[in-house]
């Protein structure tokens, strides 16, 4: 389970390097979105312009992801594919998360 | 152009283990989208698949790996049919879940993390039919075709 | 902030015309937003009635202008209470409709063209009660709260 | 209920140029649908970037226009907003129509 992590301003992007999150990885990804946003900025925005899989158990450790941040921090979504998109409308998590077209319009939201 | 009809389009059996179900998932997308189902309507099997296949990995072996699962999809004329058999602990109540939506609250603490699983699949399915007989259990599920055009 | 709660956020009365309901539920996604719903989840309630409210123009008021429709929102702590009276024609049966899905084959002659209202608007609420009470139809629709952070 | 149309190579795109498709509009809608695509390409693709709201009225106009179309004729979708993406992905529409990201994409998709 690969991710990659740069900031812009004081948000933390955070690019999920694989094509799925299922639940052959849901554990790892949790555990590595743990490591990669320790002790960083408030915000966090999750891009998952490469993810064209997620099945419940990947949704769940996004959740989860979510739920093991410190309080005061953030967890918005960006470059949902319409596979991905799909699985957060089904389940209405779409209500949960701050969702962006893309890296570029979430950074934009926390200059505003 | 021979479409004889019911035909079967894939058979196969794997063990227990979630990189098992991965690779599965991978020959069913391909078997039905080989068969003209379109990307989307694909993505849905593939999804309601994953579901019912990571559940019998994590609830009726309890993540032992040494489970067989048995898949075959049949192809009829309006559908298709996907028949998931194995010998491990069967569903509670050797019921059907009742796949409600997981109520979400607007408590990040108490959101839910699982029991998505049923109610995705009730969503993309047309209809669902378990049955257990002599320590085995069928699950089938059928799905709409939706041919690419 | 001195939020008491319960609070009233919206009261009115309108027409039983598609062009009422229209602008009506621009004053329902306004109050809603300005209590502090994030946009998706406003849209979820904004969709939800448009369903109802279409409903109750076509179905009960059978598209006669001169019926009065009458339309409540309560800000609860975790939710919204919205609440819709008229003295049209009741619900079938005087109960809610299922609201199963609508079965979408693969011929594109025989695509529904309608029928999604009560499965959209069941997808989208908490819950949903129905009353009917000498001529008087009440439907009330509670939706969580979803706060913009 | 205004539309415009315009032809790229044998697509013709139709683009509502409203912000909503509801139930005030549904019948105007279809009857202007059948008005611009009358005597059109085979193909024709409806771009949706301007319409911000749509109901089950709506989504069954759009269903009925396509409906009303000779046999042998296609619409497809473009340019969803996320309001009007997730009507199609919760009614499972979306497996009825090809959906496109914009339209580039949606013409490129007809010269392949
Ligand atoms: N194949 C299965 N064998 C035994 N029990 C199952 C199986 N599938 C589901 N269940 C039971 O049904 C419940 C609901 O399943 P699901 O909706 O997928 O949620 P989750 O698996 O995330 O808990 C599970 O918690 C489990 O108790
Ligand atoms: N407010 C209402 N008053 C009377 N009947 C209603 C009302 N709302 C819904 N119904 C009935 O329930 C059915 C299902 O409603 P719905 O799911 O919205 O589908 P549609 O309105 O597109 O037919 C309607 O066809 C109608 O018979």
């Amino acid at each position: 389970m690969n991710l990659s992590s740069s900031s812009v301003g004081a948000t933390q992007i955070i690019t999920v390097e694989e094509a799925r999150i299922d639940a052959a990885v849901a554990i790892q990804f949790k555990d590595r979105m743990r490591e990669v946003s320790d002790g960083g900025p408030a915000r966090i925005v999750l891009n998952l312009r490469n993810v064209d899989f997620i099945d419940s158990s990947g949704l769940g450790a996004i959740v989860a992801a979510m739920k093991q941040l410190e309080d005061g921090r953030t967890l918005d979504l960006c470059a949902l594919t319409p596979n991905v998109d799909k699985v957060f409308r089904l389940t209405r998590m779409d209500t949960i998360f701050g969702i962006f077209d893309s890296v570029d319009d979430a950074v934009a939201q926390s200059n505003s | 152009m021979c479409d004889s009809i019911p035909r079967s389009l894939l058979s196969l059996s794997f063990q227990s283990t979630s990189d098992a179900v991965r690779k599965t998932l991978g020959r069913i997308a391909q078997a039905v989208a080989d068969a003209g189902q379109n990307p989307t309507a694909t993505n849905n099997i593939e999804l309601a698949m994953a579901e019912a296949l990571n559940n019998v990995v994590e609830h009726s072996f309890r993540d032992r790996e040494n489970g067989q699962i048995l898949l075959s999809i049949m192809l009829l004329e309006d559908s298709f049919r996907i028949s998931i058999r194995h010998d491990g602990t069967p569903m509670p109540g050797l019921r059907l879940p009742a796949g409600k939506p997981a109520t979400i609250g607007n408590e990040i603490a108490n959101l839910p993390e699982g029991g998505f699983g049923w109610f995705l699949i009730r969503s993309l399915i047309i209809d669902a039919t378990y049955s257990h007989r002599e320590n085995w259990n069928e699950l089938v599920l059928r799905f709409s075709r939706h041919p690419a055009r």
